[in-house]
């Protein structure tokens, strides 16, 4: 029997790994996949947080008006997380390209004249 | 707070002193723009220069009558700025360092005073009650017993402003830095004159008025008073600037004010205001003298100066009755206020034995000054005119004009006036109505009659000269070693290396050096901690994305631990 | 329910943002125009929420724990006050700035669409739409960032645009952390819900969570190491806004609604935000010391103001609430005034290197004294509107017997002054750079921009007058002071 | 990648299979679009899906031949005309009560012409989302584009 804390904290490891590529990885792509995959654990967070026994999508179909259903909020709160999260990565990559065009690399560790 | 209560007279109070400081700084305004119409003739900006005088003029008498503390913080605030801003006028190549650094002392005690303000008002109110009380605390009915910690912080807190203002230590770094780069007016107005009013008529209002001191933070008065008048007459004796070392003793004068005020005993405090008015005379005076000398020989190096008294004349002579009165020298206006302020210290013989340090460094303070203006006065009107001077003097006739000659020969007869007759003129006619029972002109010294002695004196020694000497004159070039000082002007003593030989005392030593590398200034130890700190964490942020996330990461740990805890 | 108009106010600029991108691509001028319209339509509606009685509005008809409810309470109307305000002279400014860059739609629609999320996040009523408005202001705000697309806006705009994400991601896990445990996104409900349910383990993880998301986004350290980058490297209007108002209606507020109306300011929050004002503070200032290119050294002064508003709200008393607020106004006011004469200062020089500079005041009269009144301003000179701030948060600090803060803000208060001399003296004291002999003082519409403001920064002091406290500001420090909402007093507006 | 030497996009293969599944993309991302208020889908997915097929085209035959079929002025500009459709509909709930209010009559339930205004601002996002992801990707590919040449 899998314990039903189990995929909460599943989650918040896959969250903890996105942060670690974004912490540790040199390269820009890494570090928006890693952006990303920690997009993901959180929208993965938000789908299961409205994950009820025996629920169905949240979807009404004709003669079946009073089944179980899950929460719908959550879902739509993750459509709209997940468009962001898009608009996001496609940011951080225009911009990733650009940077990639002026210092001649991808690695964050020599993208590095603003300090002090 | 409202604009009805911001604009009623109750914000206000018109005390009898008050109105005195009030005609002085009136006074010293008429002056110092008389003298501008000359001395800052063909600079630019002058709408902009004596648009800030009157506003200086307009906020110093809002200052000097204000009750509101609150009020009298925002005033005072201002003139700051003002300050900052009429240094601006300077041409040396230092003036914008010498600015920031006033207006970032003044500045810097203003927002202390706030603090003080804060104090006083929780010391009055208490928690809960909002902005209102701000608007009603003032001078005429507040009064606050000196008692705990907080009372303390509060009184030293607003003293600092006081203290900042008048140029006292440990506050004072900005007014030699100022005399040496704003110009001549400016400082004869501010630094010498109106801020001396401020700081030193607020200083007293705080002291009396606002708080009642006990003898410890008396003492610590006291002591300030001392340090200052010592190391700043110390440091004056060595400059090699007329501007600066008249700067230092700017400072070192006030040590004299805060003495007195610190004694905390009528006398004492009556003789610091006075010294205070007194101060504003001769230290205008002797300000507006070397800027008459910088107009006509371009420049206030001891060095390059020499030998003036023949072509400035009315110059030399106000400068030299200034310099006497400065120095303490009786029957000048110095000497009366000094004298008033001894008998203050010694009126606290009750509470220990610490008043012999104090009346010994003020003595001393006085001596030291003699010997200081003493170096200056050979350096500049006496002695052996310079390379410079002669051709200055051969290729045009240096005189002194009207806008220039003027304000000085006021100052100096003021100086004059108020120290012959000091127990009728400042006391009979100006003092008493003001203090109302508080002692007139006191102690065993009546100085008219002590002028005439003096007078006396002086007449027979001459006598007794000329009588002794007459017709046994010989008069020769100067000579030194044999060797004709006129043909070889290598070796003029120019008087710049007078006392030059206290910095070889062993311990002094030290102390010169370490103020020379400006270990004393505030502004240059609080500026370079900060430095050195900002470059430790500026050396942290370099740049790199990995680290910045890891302080955030760092952050939110530090957050959980915190909530939870 | 008179609270028809709230919804204009984030409508107005979105609807002017796509207009700007649909209809002004070829035209500067036309973007120019609906621009300012936009902002000054935007302006107006600011000022009647401002004078009008508190308001709601359910979107969609939708009743208000299952529908987003847009709220105008006090505090809602003054942060749109500024926001507007602020806005409106920067884009007057800008007018004229802007001439050197290309793509003029594309900044009016960026500039509008930050508008809109910004006035969004502070009217919504709803914690996910605030999350949403949050991230369209932040999306603009990364591509402004990148708007000159040099290197180092490029460099800048890629480390916040990483860094704002992922506070971003540590805001949406707690909330929803927060939607799980209490059911409902509403912030009132929420706030009645999380008296009910108790304090549990996970409540304290949420807020952890949401406060770091909103602490990244107010740059209070050691979050804000964003921020000495980006804003710099934007074009100055846009630093102006980002400096003036994002952090603000971003972070500030929203750690204030947060911690007062969602949470209920408890003594260990409250001695939480203490310690994270004080800490930025001092750091931020200590910084901006050190600092020789003008728009850095003001970026690291936010981070240091952004501290005392902390500290106000971390005092927890309505006079601390009242100081943070106010200084948050007169902080938008002369920080985006500084930045754009950082911005006018580099139009006509060249450079932002304050070693570079050198007596331009003679050249540069208005830029000058606009300059100088809101150095004295940030730095709490009286009597510009810096100092009745100050004065409020130091009474407040006072009055609450933390004589350590009191201090501690009295001695930023002096190393504020000193960096800021630093500023008027090496741009505008002493000699004449080299080269600039030929400088000019920058066009009237910069010039309008700076002055208002700088009119506004000497004026300030003004918000204290009875009549108009009770009108701005008053009405905000009760939303805080009042502690949680609930969902029927929100409702009953 | 789009070059323009005559023999733009890739293989015949290619080609042809694009050929022949564009449309049916096409299509398939407008009835999701159409049935996004009664099924899993709506103007979001649509929008992509229908994004998904100029993209299609893009990869397979190359910017000059799908630049002739849709504009790439056309893209940027229905991207704002989607998000100012979409605030027009919100607006016009102000007929009936308030901002997003469903103005329009509900209609008959499971239907396809129902939900009273939610299919319309399924419509407008649809336009939004799909000129929004193809703008998206011209721009990123653009950029390489013009490296290149740059270099």
């Amino acid at each position: 029997m899998i314990h039903s804390w189990l995929p909460y904290v599943l989650c918040i490891l896959l969250f903890c790994v996105g942060v670690y590529a974004v912490l540790s990885k040199k390269n820009l792509i890494r570090i928006i996949l890693g952006i990303v995959i920690a997009d993901y654990a959180v929208n993965l967070f938000l789908i299961l947080l409205c994950w009820k026994k025996g629920g169905e999508a949240p979807i009404l179909q004709p003669g079946a008006m009073e089944q179980v259903m899950v929460d719908p909020l959550p879902q739509a709160l993750v459509l709209t997380s997940i468009v962001i999260g898009l608009a996001t990565t496609a940011f951080l990559v225009a911009i990733a390209m650009r940077l990639h065009e002026r210092y001649g690399t991808y690695d964050i560790t020599r993208i590095r004249e603003l300090r002090g | 707070m409202s604009l009805e209560n911001l604009f009623s007279l109750d914000l206000f109070s018109f005390s009898p002193l008050a109105w005195l400081a009030a005609a002085f700084a009136g006074l010293f305004f008429i002056l110092v723009v008389i003298y501008s119409l000359n001395f800052m003739k063909g600079r630019k900006g002058l709408f902009r220069y004596y648009l800030y005088t009157v506003l200086t003029l307009v906020l110093t008498l809002g200052v000097i009558f204000a009750d509101n503390l609150l009020l009298l913080v925002i005033l005072w605030g201002f003139l700051g700025l003002l300050l900052y801003l009429l240094i601006g006028f300077g041409r040396t190549p230092s003036t914008p360092a010498t600015a920031r650094k006033a207006l970032l002392i003044v500045g810097g005690t203003d927002a202390m005073m706030l603090l003080g303000l804060a104090l006083v008002w929780f010391l009055v109110y208490g928690p809960g009650t909002g902005l209102s009380g701000l608007a009603k605390l003032s001078f005429s009915t507040v009064t606050i017993p000196v008692a705990g910690g907080l009372s303390v912080a509060a009184f030293l807190l607003l003293a600092s402003a006081a203290l900042a203002k008048a140029g006292a230590m440990p506050f004072h770094t900005w007014v030699p830095d100022m005399a040496e780069d704003a110009p001549i007016p400016v400082t004869a107005y501010l630094p010498a004159s109106l801020d001396k009013l401020l700081g030193v008529f607020f200083l007293a209002r705080i002291s009396l008025e606002l708080f009642i001191l006990d003898s410890t933070l008396g003492i610590v008065l006291m002591a300030l008073g001392s340090i200052t008048i010592m190391a700043a007459v110390m440091m004056a004796m060595v400059q090699h600037d007329m501007k600066r070392l008249l700067g230092y003793h700017a400072v070192s004068q006030v040590g004299y004010m805060v003495l007195g005020i610190g004694t905390g005993n009528p006398i004492g405090i009556c003789g610091a205001l006075f010294h205070m008015f007194n101060h504003t005379i001769y230290k205008s005076c002797l300000f507006m003298a070397a800027g008459a000398v910088e107009k006509s020989m371009n420049t206030t190096d001891l060095h390059r100066l020499g030998g003036l008294a023949k072509l400035m004349p009315l110059v030399f002579g106000a400068f030299f009755v200034a310099s006497l009165s400065i120095s303490g020298v009786p029957p000048f206006n110095g000497f009366a206020s000094k004298w008033m302020i001894y008998q203050g210290i010694i009126g606290t013989a009750g509470n220990g034995w610490t008043w012999i340090i104090w009346l010994t460094a003020a003595m001393m303070g006085s001596a030291l000054t003699l010997a200081s203006f003493m170096k200056l006065i050979h350096a500049v009107f006496l002695g052996q005119a310079s390379p410079h001077v002669t051709k200055i003097a051969e290729s045009s006739r240096p005189g002194t004009p009207f806008a220039l000659a003027a304000p000085i020969a006021v100052l100096a007869v003021l100086c004059i006036l108020f120290g012959v007759f000091a127990d009728r003129i400042p006391f009979g006619e100006l003092f008493s109505p003001v203090l109302a029972g508080e002692p007139v002109f006191p102690g065993l010294w009546s100085s008219t009659s002590a002028t005439i002695l003096i007078l006396a004196g002086l007449f027979l020694g001459m006598v007794v000269y000329l009588l002794g000497s007459a017709g046994k004159t010989r008069s020769v070039a100067p000579f030194i070693g044999g060797e004709d000082l006129d043909a070889r002007p290598s070796m003029r003593v120019s008087g710049v290396d007078f006392y030059s030989t206290v910095k070889d005392v062993k311990p002094l030593g030290v102390l010169f050096d370490w103020a020379e590398r400006k270990h004393f200034d505030c502004y240059v130890v609080g500026l370079r901690f900060a430095d050195f700190l900002g470059g430790i964490l500026s050396g942290l942020h370099n740049g790199l994305l990995g680290r910045y996330v890891l302080w955030c990461l760092a952050g939110v740990v530090a957050l959980y631990l915190a909530l939870i805890g | 329910m008179a609270g028809e108009y709230i919804p204009l106010l984030v409508a107005v600029p979105l609807a002017g943002a796509f207009f700007c991108a649909l209809a002004a691509r070829k035209s500067g001028v036309l973007a120019d125009t609906i621009g300012t319209l936009i902002v000054a339509l935007v302006l107006a509606l600011s000022i009647y929420a401002v004078v009008s009685p508190p308001s709601t509005h359910a979107v969609g008809g939708w009743p208000a724990p299952l529908g987003i409810l847009l709220v105008m309470d006090g505090l809602a109307s003054l942060m749109l006050l500024v926001v507007s305000l602020v806005a409106f002279l920067v884009m007057i400014y800008s007018l004229s700035y802007m001439n050197a860059y290309s793509g003029r739609w594309q900044f009016h629609t960026l500039f509008l669409l930050m508008l809109a999320g910004m006035n969004g996040v502070v009217i919504t009523g709803d914690l996910f739409n605030l999350f949403v408005f949050l991230e369209v202001a932040s999306l603009a705000s990364y591509a402004l960032v990148a708007f000159g697309t040099g290197k180092h806006e490029l460099e800048a705009a890629f480390k916040y645009a990483v860094m704002g994400s992922l506070g971003s991601l540590l805001l949406l896990l707690g909330i929803a952390f927060l939607y799980g445990y209490t059911g409902t996104l509403n912030m009132a409900h929420m706030a009645e819900r999380l008296g009910e349910l108790g304090v549990a383990p996970i409540t304290v993880a949420a807020l952890v969570l949401l406060l770091s998301g909103f602490a990244l986004k107010a740059a209070i350290v050691p979050f804000h190491s964003w921020l000495p980058d980006a804003h710099p490297s934007a074009p100055a209007p846009i630093s102006a806004m980002l400096s003036g108002v994002l952090i603000k209606s971003l972070g500030v507020y929203t750690i204030a609604r947060l911690v007062f109306n969602v949470y209920g300011a408890s003594p260990d929050l409250l001695n939480l935000l203490l310690v994270l004002g004080a800490v930025s503070m001092g750091i931020g200032v200590i910084l901006a010391l050190r600092q020789w290119d003008m728009k850095r050294l003001l970026a690291y002064h936010s981070v240091s103001q952004v501290g005392y508003m902390i500290l106000g709200f971390g005092l927890g008393s309505p006079l601390g609430i009242l100081g943070g607020l106010f200084h948050l106004f007169n902080h938008s006011i002369f920080k985006s005034l500084l930045f754009l004469n950082s911005g006018a200062l580099e139009q006509a020089t060249g450079t932002r290197n304050l070693k570079e500079m050198g007596g331009l005041s003679g050249r540069m009269p208005t830029t000058s004294w606009t300059t100088l009144s809101a150095s004295m301003s940030i730095s709490g000179v009286p009597p510009f509107s810096g100092f009745w701030s100050k004065l409020i948060i130091v009474m407040a600090c006072v009055e609450q017997g933390r004589w350590f803060y009191g201090a501690w803000a009295i001695l930023v208060s002096v190393l504020t002054l000193a960096s800021f001399l630093k500023v008027t003296k090496f741009a505008f004291l002493g000699k004449l750079g080299k080269g600039f002999e030929n400088v000019r003082e920058v066009p009237w519409p910069m010039r309008f921009g700076m002055v208002v403001l700088a009119l506004l920064c000497i004026v300030g002091g003004l918000m204290l007058v009875p009549e108009v406290k009770e009108m701005v500001l008053t009405p905000a420090v009760r939303v805080l002071d009042h502690g949680i909402l609930t969902l029927g007093e929100v409702v009953r507006l | 990648m789009a070059r323009n030497d005559g023999e733009a996009g890739m293989t015949l293969v290619v080609k042809t299979v694009t050929r022949l599944t564009v449309g049916l993309i096409f299509l398939y991302g407008i009835y999701i679009v159409l049935n996004g208020h009664l099924s899993p889908g709506g103007g979001f997915a649509g929008g992509v899906i229908i994004a998904l097929s100029f993209i299609n085209l893009f990869l397979a035959f190359g910017a000059k031949k799908t630049f002739e079929i849709i504009r790439k002025d056309a893209v940027t500009a229905l991207e704002s005309v989607g998000a100012v459709l979409f605030l027009g509909i919100a607006l016009l709930g102000f007929i009936d009560g308030g901002f997003f209010s469903n103005f329009l009559p509900q209609g008959e339930l499971f239907s396809l012409v129902s939900g009273g205004a939610i299919p319309l601002s399924n419509i407008a996002i649809c336009i939004k989302v799909g000129a929004g992801i193809f703008g998206m990707f011209l721009a990123l590919v653009a950029f390489r584009g013009s490296e290149r040449e740059g270099k």
